[in-house]
Order: structure tokens, then sequence, then C-alpha cells
């Protein structure tokens, strides 16, 4: 019952990750008063793409071509971990925040790699900036995360985000710099204006999209969906962790419900409030972003200090 | 019978070198074999046509090669048997050798801890000596004679065999000089290149400050007890003062050796000059020697912890981890990187070393024991990841005679199972999951994260700062890597040599990194089946073994308890095969949609070259711009102008230089030093016989008048 | 005893005899030969002492007792190898014309008259008849260090003769006093037998005694090599011969210090304060160090290992200064290492100069490749003798550091020091001569390493096991220096 | 106790003694070689004479043999063969410009002062004479040496280290009734070997450096330029 339930969040997880794409989208052209396109838009490529002949190059190796398999399963396993509707799943045991970070490390590994296999420039140029990007986010991220995990004293998502419920309604100190270090870092992850422009058509600003200029095909499609789910997925975590209320704990049909409600509404509202952020804010240099992420590992570090010291003080 | 198969180990290994002295021997050998045959078997003639045979001129040396590295590799497999069989019955076991001094004979002690690293060691050597024949194979005898490689190496691997049985002082250090000295002249071995000749000195150089000060820290114990032996020693109860000395000269000592910052120096320019299975062993194996015997002198002879020395431990360690990735990250050349990324790999060990001691001293022995745990782990993972990328650099350097990752490229296509090996190094080394690299990341990870226990407010702030600097080491791994295996087997070749490269036809050249491999899979999968021997080890020298083995069975990893945290590797594995299988099935079932290939799209202008690739410096630049700091960097662009006004460009030279700053802050003005005040010395001898006579004239004057 | 007389009186024969035909073809075997018997005997007297203790000769001109038998043995061994090593270096130089025949007889004549000199210092009974015989190890051997008649030569040879012979001087003054001491308690032939005042050591006067003893260490210290007395050892040991060198380095230190220790028994046993002790240890710590950090400037590739002598005897002074059963065990150990390491390493040394044809570091290069043998040799002989296990040298400073450690633990730092400092010193000139491409123009010499191999192997046996006679010698010996046994 | 309640024996001794200081003293302030060499010469003579007075008044017979011995060297042979040096070179009349002498002559006599004070603990265990012996022959010993530091001729060199020999001899003989025979004629032996080695070396060093000063010696130092 339980394995079949988490199975089902995940493919739940999948299914509605486009969606929150094309919501997002959506946002942001109304609120730059252009015409929106629909909200399925985002499922409707992918089909396309899953149906068009891919192209490969001659230089490419047999990596290249695994990449978008494993990138994508590596991210369907991460969300497998984060409870979306329900708490305490049986998967959320078998993988805990570290390793869904791992999960996210090694998705960026191989498509790091694939961006070299080509041998253009494009590509390494991609990589090189991915890598410094995500080396410099990663350990913000952790930071953040240890935060909830030392005050819910479990690295299980589940299980820490079940305590924040049951703890009720408690101000912390330390999660007023962890909310807005994972949110940074979220943005800086996920490849989001300020950091990345996912719909630049210039390469030499690209990032995420200089990696895959060479993916086409149901590659470019997995590795999208793949992106996709990784926005969801960060979503569901600054949603779940901080505003956990409302969220199933037991698998009764209407806490499921509400759960599927609740994260909805949440992710909705986040998105919204993305997509003003990406309005008002333009692209900064690349060289830059040292500096926001190294902002964003200092909120991480001081939530972590400011649980230890006013919150676990003895 | 444990004992003696440790012992066969040691003999093996010195017998292996021993053999390879015959290498000249051709005659003797020749002769012997006919003695014995006559003797043994005179009627069976098949084995006297083989000998015969293979004593030939043509075939000797190649027989001989391969003898040396099988009596090698079994003296390894005995070392795994050994300490497979010593941490399994969980045994004590002690003995004496009549040698050494005549009031003090060798004492032996094989227990768990010891039993570990012999099953470290046992493992590298054992990959090593299938390694091993092919990759001498090029050396030309004349230049490069196999005799002194051979014998250095078996004396080299008994040294380290016996650091571990040693039970006194002074059995200690002559095995550790022992080790010290056969790695000095591997070192040397290719001495015709000054920049070895170099390395190998100050490698020795240090070695021999390093052992001084190991000995001066068994000098303070010992003028605290009776006798040499590691039980007197153990007995030795010190003040703090006197304890804190001691291990402050252990921790120099034997850090030297491990290779942490700032004495570290030796490390990036020995590693790349000894061959390369040689390099597999120093880096893969020598630095656990060195941990080894950190964790004895501390954990066991010095007995009561105290925190600060974990503080010391962790700050070190946070040093060396970030200090050492950095610096790997702007190497080009292939082993001087890998030696970085050892001193970063022992940069992470000390830390947790460093946790460990901290809760042990803070009255926690089972999160001491977890800490513990996650140290001799990643240990143990180091040994196999680093011996398997430096045995596949070796590969890479006999295939391509490079081994500037800048000179290489495309090798993915050139060089299949080389690639595959080498990914999975590389991606063990830069701590992904279902590898090994990652396990006992995450143990170190749970155990920072288990600060809450401790009431010291300054350490209780310090441990998560050094375990997001831990997570930005790893991060920063993961980039290095990427680059290390992108450059070189991605993209299009670099060079003519890389053009031209394919795969090695030595089976053994594959085999023995592939056994590696083979168990970094396996650990990262299943890391139980290590972890319940490491238990053994900290139950036996902390007295306390992890807080619920119960959840230790093949499925589960939960160190604290299930609540808090656990990781199944396999099932992450399974639902990994599923969700990559479902949608391979999905997306492959249209026959339309088969994969079309094409030549990369070149934005219109004319065909892409190699050059237009990113290199290794370009790679790095970002973080080159963002930790500008961290390095001495020496960075020159000149322009070649022409044509009229000289205004056009003509070429660009681009120099990149990356300095360590520990040798302008540590090493030049202690070299300085030193001379000016030998210069200062060399006035005494002013070779006139006048003075000569005056100052024995004032001396004797002295002393009569000191005595009066 | 007929044993000792046969080694006093081998050499004698040996001094006529190549004072004649010193100059026919092959000498050298004759000169290994007498070396050999007197090998022999020395072995035969050792067994005696093992087995009946000590022997005093019945004119109670002579005493072997377990400190000097040993070092008999050893100066006749060190005596031998080195003999076999110089016939094919003679025979070498002798090609190169270096040498004429006149010079050949003064040089096997000599050496047999150093042998000599050095069994009387160690056999007699009388300090006074100690110290002629160490004034004859300077005469025998101030003509073959200016063998070549090289300005140089001549320069060190007067040296070496002037400072030597004060030195020596002031020793025959301390030798003088201390008869003077003994002449008011015993009566006077017998006063000087070592076996008479070392008997009633407790009588003697003490402030006498200290004073003797200052000049006794100021005298024979100078021939030791200690700071600042040590500047004639470089020059002498550079410019001789170098099998001169290597016995000069391997026996006549070891004898001096020998006479010193003789001595400081007697000091300890009359005065109660430990200041021969003290005078020891400080001269000992000033060479060690300063020996250690001259070689770090040197350019001659013998001044270079005569540098390590000092240093090493300082080691040894020191050592024997410390007192206690474990360091003088050490120093004995560290005597017996160190002048088999250092002898093998000037056997070396010497094929080393022949094949480049010069002395100078900085034009050596490459020995391994060019005659891998003399390569290896030196640098395995400079890794025992910078104290690398698993040989001897190691063993003997391990102990040493210990014994240290316990009774003066701030010394044992600038030991340390010391040992780090050498060491660097020593490898930075020798591993660039061995290591490298070979230059032009160096080719293999013919030559006989076994005193090498024989030598080193040694040192390596001692320092993996001291087998039990030898150890059982050393405690022997120091049960009688320090009063008490490690064992 | 005084002088004059000694006996004749002792009063003889003692301004041997004296005499004895005084050639040191006397060579210390020499510039001149030949005069040098006599002033030696002389010492020696004083030194057998006080040998005979000793053998003679202890009857010890053996101290007769060791007077002759002396006379033979350190009279005779030693200043002939230095004479004969300085003749050879002709240097008798080169005045060596002695750096202030009058420190060198302070200092030797400050010499004096010391080597009493090093000696004075052993008063209570002895006699006056044996006292001044002593004292006279350690200060002879000392400015033996501070004669070589100060001096530039290899001649020079040679007179300073007999004339150390001299202070020993007269230690041994006066203080301590002679040494030993054996030792007595061991160490004769080395002094004549010692004379013979320095006439040789004299020789070569001539060949080499055509000169005596030993200043020019110092080919072998270790001072970087």
């Amino acid at each position: 019952m339980n394995w079949l339930i988490a199975i089902l969040q995940t493919a739940l997880f999948v299914a509605m990750a486009p969606l929150l794409a094309g919501w997002l989208k959506w946002c942001k052209c109304r609120l730059q008063n252009r015409k929106a396109p629909s909200l399925l838009q985002p499922y409707r490529d992918l089909l396309k793409l899953t149906h068009k002949q891919p192209v490969v190059s001659k230089q490419a190796s047999w990596l290249f071509i695994a990449t978008p398999y494993i990138v994508f399963s590596a991210t369907v396993l991460a969300a497998t971990v984060v409870p979306l509707i329900a708490v305490d799943l049986p998967t959320s045991a078998s993988a805990d925040v570290i390793v869904m970070v791992g999960f996210f490390a090694f998705a960026r590994f191989f498509l790091a790699l694939a961006g070299l296999d080509m041998g253009t420039a494009f590509g390494g140029m991609g990589s090189s900036r991915e890598m410094t990007i995500s080396s410099l986010a990663e350990p913000a991220m952790l930071m953040a995360v240890f935060t909830l995990t030392m005050t819910a004293s479990t690295t299980n998502l589940s299980g820490a985000i079940a305590h924040v419920i049951n703890e009720g309604m408690v101000l912390r100190p330390s999660f007023v710099f962890a909310l807005p270090a994972l949110l940074l870092v979220a943005i800086a992850e996920t490849g989001r204006i300020p950091v990345d422009n996912p719909a630049t058509h210039l390469e030499l600003t690209m990032i995420h999209e200089a990696m895959i200029l060479e993916y086409s095909g149901r590659h470019l499609a997995l590795i999208e969906w793949a992106s996709q789910l990784k926005l969801m997925l960060y979503g569901v975590l600054i949603a779940n962790i901080f505003f956990p209320w409302g969220i199933a704990e037991t698998f009764s049909a209407e806490a499921l419900g509400y759960g599927l409600l609740a994260i909805t509404g949440k992710l909705a509202l986040l998105a919204i409030v993305l997509a003003i952020a990406e309005t008002l804010f333009a692209k900064m240099r690349l060289f830059r972003v040292q500096e926001y992420l190294s902002f964003a590992y200092l909120l991480g570090l001081l939530g972590m200090l400011s649980h230890i010291i006013l919150e676990a003080a003895r | 019978m444990i004992l003696l198969s440790a012992y066969c180990a040691v003999l093996l290994s010195f017998a292996s070198g021993l053999l390879a002295l015959m290498m000249n021997q051709r005659q003797i050998m020749l002769a012997m074999s006919q003695y014995s045959i006559n003797k043994f078997f005179s009627g069976n003639v098949k084995c006297r046509n083989w000998v015969n045979k293979s004593l030939e001129e043509q075939h000797y040396p190649a027989f001989l090669r391969q003898a040396v590295f099988v009596l090698l590799g079994f003296s390894g497999l005995f070392a795994v048997i050994a300490g497979l069989a010593v941490l399994i019955s969980n045994s004590v076991i002690t003995d004496q050798i009549a040698l050494g001094l005549p009031w003090l004979p060798w004492h032996i002690r094989f227990d768990a801890l010891s039993g570990f690293f012999f099953l470290i060691i046992g493992i590298a050597v054992c990959a090593v000596s299938l390694y091993g024949p092919g990759y001498v194979s090029s050396y030309k005898e004349k230049e490069h004679p196999f005799a002194s490689l051979g014998l250095f190496t078996g004396l080299f691997v008994a040294g380290m065999l016996l650091v571990l049985l040693a039970d006194d002082a002074f059995m200690f250090m002559i095995a550790w000089e022992l080790m010290s000295v056969a790695s000095y002249f591997l070192v040397a071995f290719q001495h015709e290149n000054p920049a070895n000749r170099r390395a190998a000195f100050l490698y020795l150089l240090m070695a021999e400050v390093g052992a001084l000060s190991i000995i001066l820290g068994f000098g303070v114990l010992a003028s605290f007890s009776d006798g040499f032996t590691f039980d007197a020693l153990r007995e030795s109860k010190l003040s703090v003062t006197w304890a804190s000395i001691a291990f402050v000269l252990a921790l120099l000592g034997f850090g030297m050796k491990a290779g942490i910052v700032p004495v570290h120096i030796w490390l990036p320019e020995a590693h790349p000059a000894a061959p390369s299975h040689i390099s597999a062993l120093m880096s893969g194996v020598m630095l656990k020697v060195a941990l080894y015997g950190l964790i004895r002198f501390s954990f066991d002879l010095l007995g009561d912890i105290h925190w600060q020395w974990g503080v010391a431990l962790l700050a070190l360690g946070t040093l060396s981890a970030l200090g050492g990735i950095l610096y790997a990250m702007m190497q080009p050349n292939l082993k001087r990187l890998l030696a970085y990324s050892s001193v970063e790999n022992i940069g992470i060990i000390f830390m947790v070393l460093g946790l460990a001691m901290i809760f042990m001293a803070n009255g926690h022995p089972q999160l001491a024991a977890l800490g513990f745990l996650a140290a001799l782990l990643h240990a143990f993972n180091h040994a196999l990841f680093k011996n398997l990328l430096f045995l596949g650099a070796g590969i890479l350097q006999h295939q391509t005679h490079e081994l500037n990752i800048d000179m290489m490229g495309g090798l993915i296509k050139k060089m299949p199972q080389t690639s595959l090996l080498f990914l999975v190094g590389c991606m063990s080394i830069s701590s992904l999951p279902l590898f090994n690299g990652f396990v006992s990341e995450w143990l170190a990870f749970q155990t920072a994260l288990q600060v809450d226990v401790l009431e010291n407010g300054v350490l209780r702030s310090l441990i998560p700062v050094a375990a997001a600097a831990l997570a930005l080491t790893s991060a920063l791994a993961a980039a290095c890597f990427v680059k290390v295996f992108g450059l070189i087997f991605l993209g299009q070749s670099r060079s003519e040599n890389s053009e031209n490269a394919h795969e090695t036809g030595h089976k053994g050249m594959l085999a023995g990194p592939a056994l590696l491999a083979g168990l970094c899979f396996f650990i990262g999968i299943f890391p139980n089946a290590i972890i319940q021997l490491i238990n053994t080890v900290s139950g036996q020298l902390l007295g306390q073994t992890l807080p619920n083995d119960s959840a230790l069975d093949w499925l589960w990893l939960a160190p604290v308890s299930p609540e808090q945290a656990s990781y199944s590797a396999p099932l992450v594995l399974i639902g990994a095969l599923i969700a990559a299988g479902i949608c391979y099935w999905y997306l492959r079932r249209n026959p339309l949609t088969v994969i079309r290939k094409a030549e990369t799209w070149d934005c219109g202008f004319g065909g892409l070259t190699p050059r237009m690739q990113y290199t290794s410096s370009a790679f790095t630049m970002p973080l080159r711009r963002i930790f500008a700091r961290v390095w001495i960097v020496d960075e020159q662009i000149n322009k070649d102008m022409q044509g009229a006004m000289n205004l056009d460009v003509a070429a660009v030279h681009y120099k990149l230089q990356i300095e360590d700053h520990s040798w302008p802050l540590f090493y030049h003005p202690i070299a300085r030093g030193v001379n000016k005040l030998a210069k200062q010395v060399g006035r005494i001898q002013t070779g006139n016989i006048r003075t000569y006579l005056s100052y024995s004239f004032a001396t004797l004057l002295l002393l009569l008048w000191v005595i009066s | 005893m007929i044993a000792a007389y046969l080694v006093l009186f081998i050499p004698f024969v040996g001094i006529i005899f190549f004072a004649i035909v010193g100059h026919k073809t092959d000498m050298g075997k004759i000169n290994v030969w007498l070396n050999g018997i007197c090998l022999l005997a020395s072995i035969w007297l050792a067994i005696n002492v093992l087995n009946q203790g000590t022997i005093l000769s019945p004119n109670k001109a002579f005493l072997i007792d377990s400190f000097n038998v040993y070092l008999i043995a050893l100066t006749a061994f060190v005596g031998l190898t080195t003999s076999i090593f110089s016939s094919s270096y003679m025979a070498h130089e002798k090609e190169l014309g270096k040498l004429t025949d006149n010079r050949l007889k003064l040089y096997y004549s000599m050496y047999q008259g150093f042998m000599l000199a050095m069994y009387m210092v160690l056999t007699t009974n009388n300090m006074g008849i100690m110290w002629v015989a160490m004034e004859g190890a300077t005469l025998a051997t101030v003509l073959l260090v200016s063998l070549y008649r090289t300005p140089e030569s001549i320069e060190a040879a007067w040296k070496y003769f002037i400072l030597c012979g004060v030195g020596i001087a002031q020793a025959l003054f301390g030798t003088i006093l201390l008869y003077y001491a003994a002449v008011q308690i015993g009566d006077g032939e017998n006063a000087l037998l070592w076996s008479v005042l070392y008997e009633n050591a407790r009588q003697l006067n003490p402030e006498i005694l200290q004073i003797a003893f200052v000049f006794l260490l100021v005298g024979y210290g100078t021939k030791i090599g200690l700071v600042p007395l040590h500047n004639w050892l470089p020059d002498a040991h550079s410019e001789g011969p170098t099998p001169m060198s290597a016995v000069l380095s391997g026996l006549l230190l070891n004898d001096a210090l020998y006479a010193v220790v003789r001595n400081k028994m007697l000091v300890d046993g009359a005065t109660h304060n430990n200041m021969a002790g003290y005078l020891m240890m400080g001269f000992g710590l000033l060479s060690f160090l300063v020996g250690a950090l001259f070689l770090h400037r040197q350019k001659d590739i013998k001044r270079l290992f005569s540098y390590s002598s000092i240093e090493h005897m300082g080691m040894m002074t020191f050592a024997f200064g410390v007192g206690g059963p474990m360091a003088t065990f050490a120093a004995l150990l560290h005597m017996t290492v160190h002048s088999l390491t250092k002898s093998a390493i000037f056997v070396t040394v010497g094929h080393a100069a022949q094949i480049t044809g010069t002395q100078s570091m900085d034009k050596i290069r490459g020995l391994i490749k060019t005659q891998p043998r003399v390569g290896w040799g030196l640098l395995i002989g400079t890794m025992a003798i910078a104290g690398f296990p698993p040989f001897g040298v190691f063993t003997s400073e391990f102990l040493v550091l210990l014994a240290t450690m316990h009774s003066y633990p701030w010394l044992a730092p600038f030991l340390l020091l010391g040992i780090g400092i050498a060491f660097a010193g020593l490898f930075r000139h020798v591993q660039s001569m061995v290591y490298g491409d070979k230059p032009e123009g160096q080719h293999p010499v013919k030559a006989n390493l076994w005193p090498v191999i024989i030598h080193l192997g040694l040192v390596l046996w001692l320092g993996l096991a001291i087998p039990g006679f030898l150890a059982n010698w050393f405690s022997q010996a120091t049960l009688l220096i320090s009063g008490s046994t490690p064992l | 106790m005084h002088i004059e309640q000694t006996d004749f024996y002792t009063q003889a001794i003692l301004s041997m003694a004296a005499l004895v200081g005084l050639t040191s003293f006397l060579m210390l302030g020499q510039s001149r070689l030949l005069r040098l060499i006599f002033v030696f010469a002389l010492q020696g003579f004083l030194l057998t004479i006080t040998t005979v007075l000793a053998g003679y008044s202890l009857d010890s017979h053996h101290l007769y043999i060791s007077a002759a011995l002396t006379l033979l060297l350190k009279v005779i042979f030693i200043p002939w063969m230095l004479r004969r040096e300085v003749m050879h070179m002709n240097a008798q009349r080169s005045i060596q410009a002695l750096k202030n002498k009058t420190m060198v002559m302070l200092g030797g006599a400050s010499l004096m002062v010391f080597s009493y004070y090093i000696l004075h603990p052993i008063v209570p265990t002895t006699s006056p004479v044996m006292l001044n012996a002593l004292a006279v022959s350690l200060s002879v010993v000392l400015l033996g040496m501070l004669l070589m530091i100060s001096h530039r001729q290899a001649v020079a060199h040679v007179v300073g280290f007999m004339s150390i020999e001299n202070g020993l001899f007269f230690a041994a003989i006066v203080a301590t009734k002679g040494m030993p025979m054996v030792v007595e004629l061991g160490v004769a032996f080395d002094v004549l070997v010692a004379a013979v080695l320095f006439g040789i070396f004299f020789l070569h060093i001539r060949t080499s450096i055509d000169s005596l000063d030993v200043d020019l010696l110092n080919r072998l130092n270790e001072v970087d330029k």
C-alpha cells in the first residue's frame, strides 16, 4: 500500500512538472503583458520532441546518448525522496536529503560530460560554468537543508517535515535565514533569472542551455523534462519544508486529497512569486553570480549558527 | 595461522624483491633450476622443457618480471587473507622475533586495526601486481634496470606491512624508514630527469624530518615509561601538556607522510615522478599507513583523547581538503592532479577523525565510533579509487606517452575499456551516489550532524562550518573530475599521440583496474560488507561499536538510527534501473525515430578544429577568478603584432603558472636560514694556522677558567 | 697474551720490511696478508678475553679488557679491508705515475707504522705510553698526508702536524698532572699504569684530576676533531691518499676518543661531580651541530665526508658524556658502525674520484650509470651514515636519542636538528653525484668493492640484530665504563 | 714558608724555574730569528741543568740519561737545524714586525698569573716548590702557544712547539721527579722524529711557497671571498 502510494506520488510528480513550468511561463507572460501560451504547451512540446528523429553528431560517444536517460532517472529518483502530498513514505527512507543532493550532482556530472563530449567551444563553456556555479550552490543548499535536519534531528525528509508539522506553529529565527538561502539556491540551480536565462538564444550568455545545445529529439525531451522536474522539486522542497501545513500524514483518501490541493496551491503561489522576481530582475553578469551564491551560503550558515546558538543552546 | 599468513605476505614481498635482483644473473638461475629439476622431478620432461624454454635468453626477462609480480601478487593475497581473518575472528595476536636490540626483540602485534590496513594494502598490491608486468615491459633494461625497480618495490611493500605489525617503537621506526627509503629509490627511479631528482630529494628530506619528529614523539612517551614496547608506552601516564606535546610531534611526523597542508609539498612532486603503479601504491596505500600511525599513536598509545587535538585535526583536515582540491583543479599534469586530490581526501579523513576525537573526548563513544567508521571507510575507498585512477593514468601514459591532459582528448572511442574504468574512478572520487566515495562522505555528514549532543558552544558552531567546507570540497571535486574525464576522453584529440592511441594490449593492465573498479561499485552498493569489519576495529580500539549494528543488514545503512537517517543503495539502484528502463523502452519503441548521425553544427564557419575546444585552464578559469587568492597565479598573455602600423595580431601566446603558497611561506625561508647559518659557520675555517692555534689556546684557557 | 704480542709484532715487522722493499710490484697483497694475520691474532685475543676476562701482561705493560679488545678487533678488521682497497687504489695511482718508488715504500711502511701505533694505544697499560703511541700515530701519518707533494697537501700536512703536535703536548701536560696526582699515593714506576690508577682512583686528588682532564680533553680532543679544535681534520682527510683518509676516520679518531674515555673513567672515579661528562657533552653537541652545518658548503667530496666524521665523533663524545648504560652502549655501538660505514664510504669515494679524475663534487655526476657498483655503494653508504634504518647507525642514534630524552630532554631537539641538517647536507651533494646521466669522459676503473660490501653488510646486520657475543661484549664494556649494563 | 727556610735544592729549583720562565718571556718578545733560536737553546740548557740537579739531589740515575738527551736534542741538534734553515733562507736579519708587542707581553704576564690562579686549588695537597714548578711550567706551555700565535715564521713555530715541550719536561722533572723511564724515552724519541720531520717540512714548504711565512699557507679555507 505504502509503496503503491509512493510510486503514485512519484508518477504525479513527474506528470505535474511540465504543468508547473507552463503555469510559470503563463504568469510571466501575463506580467509582461504578452499573450500567454496555454498551460499544456510544455506537454505538447515534449510529445512533439519524442516523435522527432534525433540527430547526433558523429563526434558523439555512447556517453552522449546515455546521458539523457541517466539525468532523467536520477531526477526521478530525487522526486521519489521528496514528500509531495504525504509524509512518511517508504521511498524516502531509502534515501535521505543528502542522497537527494547526490542525485542532482549525479545528473549534473553527466550533463557536463555530455557538454564536453562534442568538443565544441559552447559545450565546454556550458559545462565549465555549470560546474562552477553548482559547486558554489551545493554547499549553500546543504547549509540550508542542514538547518532543517538539525532542527528535526533527522536527515530523512519526510521525517523532518513531519517533525515540523507536529511542532505546530513555531517561529524559528533559523528558518528566517534558511528560507531565502534555499530560494536563492533554487533559482541558481534551476537556471532561472537572474543567474541564467532559460529562454535565451545568445550562446555566450548561456549556462545550462549551452551544455545541451547539441541535443535534439527525444534526448532533448528527456533533458527538458528533467529540468522541469528539478524546478518542481525545489518548489516542493521550499513549500513543504517551510510551510508543511496541509500535507497528508495518513494515507486516507481525503487526507491525500487535501494534500494534493495544498501543494498545488503552494506551488501556484510560489510560481507567481518567482515570475514576479524574474520580471523585476535582469540577468546578472556571470562573475557576479559568485557574490550572489556566497550571499546564499552566508544566509545558510547564519541559519545554522542561529539554530545552534539561539534554539538548541544549552 | 592468521599470523602465519601475515608473515607469508611480508616474506613473499621480500622474496619478490630478491628475485628481481636475479635479473642479470640468468646463468645462476639456469644452474639452480637445472639442479633442482634433476634433484626433484628428474622424470618430468615437460616441466624441464618448460623451465629451459622460460630461461632462454630472449624469454628470460619477461619470465622473470612475470615471476616477480606473481610473488608480489601472492603476498597481496596473503595480506588480504590475514586481514580478513583477523577482522572476522576479532582476535589480537602477539609474537616476538629475535631481531633488533639484545634487550628488545621485535615485538609483533596483529589486531583488528592492523588487519584492516592489511586488507587495504593487500587489495592494492594484488591490483598492482596484475597491472605491473604490462606496465614495466615498456622500460629499457639499459636505462631503467628492472632489478632495482623490483627490489625496491618488494622492500616498499614489506616495509608497509611491517609497520602494521610492529608493536615496539624501535621496530616501528625501522619498518617506517624502510618504507620511506624504498619509496625514495622508487621515486628516483627515472633519475635522468632533474625534476625527478629534486622531487626525490625533497621527499626523502621531508620523510626524514617526519621520522625524526615521530621518534621524538615516541621518546616523550618512553621517558614516562619503562621500555619501548607499545605495551609499556600504553601504560605511560602523561600530564596533559606532555601528552599534547607528544601528539603534536606525532601529528607533524605522520601528517608529513600523509601529506596534510602545509607539509604536503613533497607529495605533488614525488608521486608523478615515480612509475605509475608505484605512485598508485604511494598515493593509495602509503598515505594510509601514515594514517594508521596516527590512529595507533593517538587512539591506542596515548589513550585518553583531548578535544583540542580533535579541533586541530579538524582544522588541518579542512585546510587540506579545500587546499588540495583547489590546487588539484589547476594542474594540467594528470598525476600531479591526482596527487593533490590525495591531499584533499586525506584532509577529509583527518576531518572526520577529528570529529571522532571530539566526540570521544566529550564522552560520546558511540558517535566517536561513527566518525571513526567514516574515517576508516573513506580511507578504504580512497585507496580503491585512487589506485584505480593512478593505474588508469599509467595506461594513458603508456599508450599516449602524455600526462598533460591538454594533450589528450577523444580517447573514449580509442580506449573504451580504459575509459569505462576511469569513469568509474572519477564517479567514485567525486562521491556520486551508487559509488563507494559517496557512502563514506554520507557517513561523514551524518557524523557532523550529530553536533547537537555537544555542550561546548564553540565546537557546536565550528563543526557545521567544517561540514559546509566538506560540501564545498566534494562539489569542487566533482567539477575537477568532470574536467579530467571530459578533457581526456571526450571531445576531439588534441595531439598527434592521442590521435594514434589505442587500447592497451596487456590484459593484466586492464584486469588490475577492473578489480578495483568492481570493488568501488560493490562497496558503493553493499557498504555494510566492509562496515561490519570496521566495526570490529572500533570495537577493539574504542571499546565501542556503532550505535545500532542491528540496523546493519545487507539492505539498509542506518548508522545512528533508522529514524534519523538511512540509505539503501540497492533500492536506489533498482529504482534508477526501473526509471531508466521505462523511458528507454517507451522512447525507443517507435522505429521511425532511429538516431541520425551528422556532423557537429559548426555555426556555418569552416570545420571545427580541436583547438576550438575548452582547455584545462579555460575550464577552470571561472573558479580561478573566484578563488584567486588561493594560488600564486602568474598569467601572461603576449601578442605578436604585425602588418602596417603593427596593429593586427599575428599570434597570441598564453602562459599560466600556478604556484603553491606554502613554498614562499615556509620552505624558502628555512632553506635560506640553513644556508646563511652554514655560511656564518664557514668563517671558522679561515685557513690561517695561527687562528687555529688561537682557537685551541682560547678553548684551553676557557675550560681552565670554567673548572677552577 | 701471545696473541697481543703477535698483534704488536707483525706491524713492526711490516714497517721494516716495507721500508726496504715497499716499491716492489704486488706489495699491496703482502700488506693485505700482514693485516689479515693481525686480524686473526686479534680475533684469537678477543676469544681469550671473552673466555678468561681481563688479561694483564706479566710485566704489567699491557692490559686487554673488554673495552679495548673489541676496538683492537675492529682496528684489525678495518685495517685489513682498507689494505685490500689500498692495494688496487695504489696500483692505479702508480699507473697514473703519481707516486715514485720511495713514496710507495714510505706509504706501505707508514701504513704498518700507523697500525702499530693504533695497536699500541689500545693495548698499552701505561697512560704515558698511550700518549707516546698517539703522538707516534700523528708522526706516522703526517708524511702520508703530504704524499702527493702538492702545495695543498703540504699545507694540510703542516697544519695537521702543528695542531696535533700542540694538542698532544697539552695532553702530555695532562698526563704529567695525572702522574703527579698518582705519585702522591703510589710508587713512581707503576703510578701511570692504568690498572693501578683505576684501582685507587678514589684516592686521587680531585682538583688536580679536573685540571688534568681539561688538558687531556683539549689534547686528545684535537685528535678526535672536536670543534673548535677540528681545523686540521678536513684538510688532512682531503689531501692525503684515500686509504689514509679511511683509516684516519675509521681508526685514529676512535682511538683518541678511547683515550679520552679512559681518562674520563678515572676522573669520574675521583671527582664526584659530573664535570667530565658535562664538558664532553658540550664539546660533543657543538661538534655535532657545527659539523652538520659545515656539510652544506663543501665542494670537495672527501672534505664532505671528513666533516661528517667530525659530526659523528661529536655524537659519540656526547653520548659518552651523557653516560649511563644505554648512552654508553649506544656510543660503543656507534664507534663500531661509524668506523665500518665511514671507511666503506671512503673506499667508494676513492674509486669515484679515480673514475672522474677529480675530487670536486660538481664535476662528479651519474656514477650509477658509469659504474653502478660504485654509485650504489656510495649512495647506500651515505644512507647508512645519515642514519637510515635498518643500518646500525640508526640503532645507535636511536638509543642516544632516547637516553638523552631520559636524562636531558631539552637537549634532544638539538640532536634531531643536527641529524636533520646533516642529512640534508650530505644528500644535497651525494644524490647529484650518483644520479643523472653520465658526463663525457667518465670511465669505469678496476675496483675491488668487497670491502664496501662486507662493511655495509656488517652494518646492516648490526642494525637488524646485534649478535649475542657482540652484545655481551658491549654490555661488559658498558659495565666497565658506566658501572651498570643495559641488559 | 719563606725561601730562606728551604733547602738549597729547592732554592736552586725555584731560581731555575724563574730563569726558564724568563727565557720564555724573552722568546715571546724576540723578533729576530737568530736571537730567538739562541734563547731557545739557552732554555734547553737551563732545562738540562735542572735535570742534572734533580738527578743529583734525588740520585735517580735515569734522569742523567734524559739530561743527556735534552742536551743533545734541545741544545744542540734542533737549534743547529733551525739556524741552518734561517741561514739558508738568509732571513737572519729579517725583523718581523710583531704587531702590538706590548699587548703580547702583557698577555704573557697575565698568563703567568693565570697559571698560578689555575693551580691554586692544589695548594693544600702540595709543597710550594711543586706549586711554583707546575705553575711555571704551565705558563711556559701557554707562553709557547702564545709565541706560535703571535709569530709568523715557521721557524718561530717550531721554537714555540719545542718550548712547549720544554715546559712539559720541566714539570715532569721537577714536580714528579721524572716520568717512568719508558715514557721519558718515548717522549724523547717523539721529539727527535718531530725535529726530523720539521726539517723535511721546511724543505717542502720552501719549495712550495718559497718562504717560511705560515700566513701564506691558507689555500685550504672555507670563507667565501
